[in-house]
């Protein structure tokens, strides 16, 4: 049983990084603001595997703490690339529909 | 910690790409971004030298990375204002627009 | 008996790693910013109740399950929120682009 | 051994996506992620306590920060600069090379060199029981080295002010982006924050004995106060009213009268009386550094309840 949680822990890491290919790749701004998504969703797991085999508690903590951030990450990228392109083109001072 | 190379020779490449990126990149957001990147480097040379002596990680390092932490986002914060008024003022988002034009 | 518990939880913590390949799979071959969306959310969370659920069993304290279920709960409603405002946000981009649905610019 | 690897090869492939080629919002994309990898990376080397720290300000303040900055020089219309020329590049190839060699020649040279006994660890763990703190970070912080502390404090405030002076009055209020409107946000809002203000005080309270901490708990709470801004449920004020003042300050000034009030009773300059004294200085501090983040994102003097 000792190979199991490190296993897994690299198995999520990879999945993670295979997929920021998308994240990386694009091609729609929505891509890109998956990360918070894949993020918030995977190292949460990550970091609850890592507590279980280090015996660290405190990285449960660290787990929550990631949780609630990536809902603040995920606003702050659709607050921002909605209004991004349209400085140039559309008048600045445009407001939400 | 088993493997303290692998993380010096990270910290290393994330120095020389910070440095790097500082001197080539133009836009200043990209350079404060490469400053920070360096200061990661340096976060993980401490707290990895510090963790060579005993085992385990020391609390001394720690703290003062912690305090680094906070330093780096409050003068991150800081030259963002100072990037947002130069751009406000002069149009440009470098330190030497005139580069930018002479091409 | 603990032997079968360790079993069952190590089952548990496979088959959330499954989910979330699958999650991860879909966002690589799905054809559509939409969908996806929908694969990477569905996918991972119910991944993640797998997870929290075998770690859970494995630490066999009642306030680990606890801080396990609230961190769940809370990822859930994270991504709901966030999935909801980037599907609004990538279907006003392509109503604004026009023809050039879900192509960014950079 | 293969998971060491795989992060801190994840983190310099982050940094290079970051840093060269690309778009600049991939790149802020990509350095935001590099600072969750990060926070993977220090809970993977056993330091609950700079994860926290990473994930919250690394990740989530640092990043808002820098994307707000980007949406508002978007918004300026200012020219962006273009790519350097190769000459400059290769100067900056053999510099960066140069330097990556240094790093790794001392890094590697601490590893070979250091082994046995670190005293100032040893002496600190054999006096932290004398503290009544069981958690060390916390004890370098407020009890050993808090003249540091109190000066960082101090530091967080003068980046406050100084942001203040760089904006200058005309542009006091800086524009931020609309709040998404959807129904969904008001129970995210109403559920979050209650809940980070839960766990910023767990965290302060428990700071003591295990990680986590005033620098952990203000960090979550400038990222409470970075969602209730971008919602719309927290807006710029043209002005600090002196609620804001009195927060901003309440940190520097606390851990100043504690110290001196050491004097007054003839203990030595920044002697830390007890256990309660740590709760009194971190809880201040959390208010300050928390609040002045906040500010600092959302590059107004000082908040009002609502967004006009």
């Amino acid at each position: 049983m000792n190979w199991l949680l490190p296993g897994l822990i690299l198995f999520l890491l990879v999945n993670l990084l295979a997929g920021l290919w998308r994240v990386w790749r694009g091609p729609s701004s929505a891509d890109r603001m998956m990360s918070a998504l894949l993020f918030g969703s995977t190292s949460v797991a990550v970091l609850i595997l890592m507590a279980e085999w280090q015996g660290i508690r405190a990285l449960r903590h660290v787990a929550l703490l990631v949780v609630m951030l990536a809902a603040i990450i995920a606003i702050t990228y659709v607050g921002i690339s909605g209004a991004r392109d349209k400085g140039s083109e559309t008048n600045p001072d445009r407001k939400a529909p | 910690m088993n493997h303290p190379e692998i993380w010096m020779l990270a910290a290393a490449g994330l120095f020389g790409l910070g440095l790097y990126s500082l001197i080539i990149a133009r836009h200043l957001l990209r350079q404060l971004i490469a400053i920070k990147i360096m200061g990661s480097a340096v976060f993980l040379v401490l707290v990895v030298t510090a963790g060579l002596v005993d085992g385990s990680l020391d609390g001394i390092a720690q703290a003062l990375v912690l305090t680094g932490i906070v330093i780096a986002v409050a003068a991150i914060a800081f030259a963002l204002a100072l990037v947002v008024s130069l751009a406000e003022t002069t149009g440009s988002i470098s330190l030497n627009p005139d580069d930018d034009d002479g091409r | 008996m603990s032997l079968l518990l360790d079993a069952f939880a190590a089952l548990l913590l496979l088959i959330g790693a499954f989910f979330y390949l699958a999650g991860t799979v879909g966002l690589i071959r799905f054809p559509d910013a939409l969908s996806r969306l929908h694969a990477l959310t569905k996918a991972d969370n119910i991944g993640l109740l797998s997870i929290c659920a075998g770690s859970a069993l494995m630490a066999g304290e009642l306030r680990v399950a606890l801080l396990l279920l609230l961190i769940w709960l809370m990822a859930l409603f994270a991504a709901t929120v966030s999935a909801h405002l980037i599907a609004r946000r990538s279907l006003r981009d392509a109503e604004d682009s026009g023809a050039d649905a879900g192509k960014s610019p950079s | 051994m293969v998971i060491d690897v795989f992060l801190a090869l994840g983190l310099v492939v982050l940094a290079w996506q970051a840093l060269i080629g690309g778009s600049l919002f991939r790149g802020i994309v990509m350095f935001i992620v590099f600072g969750m990898v990060l926070t993977l990376a220090w809970a993977w080397l056993g330091s609950p306590d700079l994860a926290m720290a990473e994930a919250a300000i690394g990740a989530g303040v640092t990043g808002a920060l820098i994307m707000i900055a980007y949406w508002r020089l978007r918004r300026i219309n200012a020219v962006e600069p273009r790519d350097p020329s190769p000459a400059r590049s290769r100067l900056a190839l053999v510099i960066a090379v140069l330097a990556t060699g240094l790093v790794g020649a001392i890094g590697l040279a601490a590893v070979s060199a250091l082994t046995g006994d670190a005293t100032a660890a040893r002496v600190m763990n054999e006096t932290l029981p004398d503290t009544g703190l069981g958690n060390p970070i916390t004890g370098v912080l407020i009890v050993f080295r808090n003249l540091d502390t109190l000066l960082e404090v101090a530091v967080v405030l003068a980046a406050y002010i100084a942001a203040r002076a760089a904006l200058g009055r005309e542009s006091a209020d800086l524009p931020l982006p609309p709040a998404p409107d959807t129904p969904l946000l008001t129970p995210l809002v109403v559920t979050l924050a209650p809940l980070t203000m839960v766990v910023a005080i767990y965290l302060l309270k428990a700071g003591s004995q295990y990680p986590g901490g005033a620098f952990q708990a203000s960090a979550l709470l400038a990222a409470l106060g970075v969602l209730l801004v971008l919602t719309g449920r927290v807006g710029p004020a043209a002005a600090a009213n002196w609620l804001t003042r009195a927060g901003l300050v309440i940190g520097t000034l606390v851990f100043c009268l504690v110290g001196l009030g050491m004097l007054v009773i003839g203990a030595p300059l920044l002697a830390i009386p007890g256990i309660w004294a740590v709760y009194l200085i971190e809880a201040a501090m959390m208010i300050s550094i928390g609040l002045t983040l906040v500010l600092l994102f959302a590059g107004a003097p000082g908040l009002s309840g609502k967004r006009s």
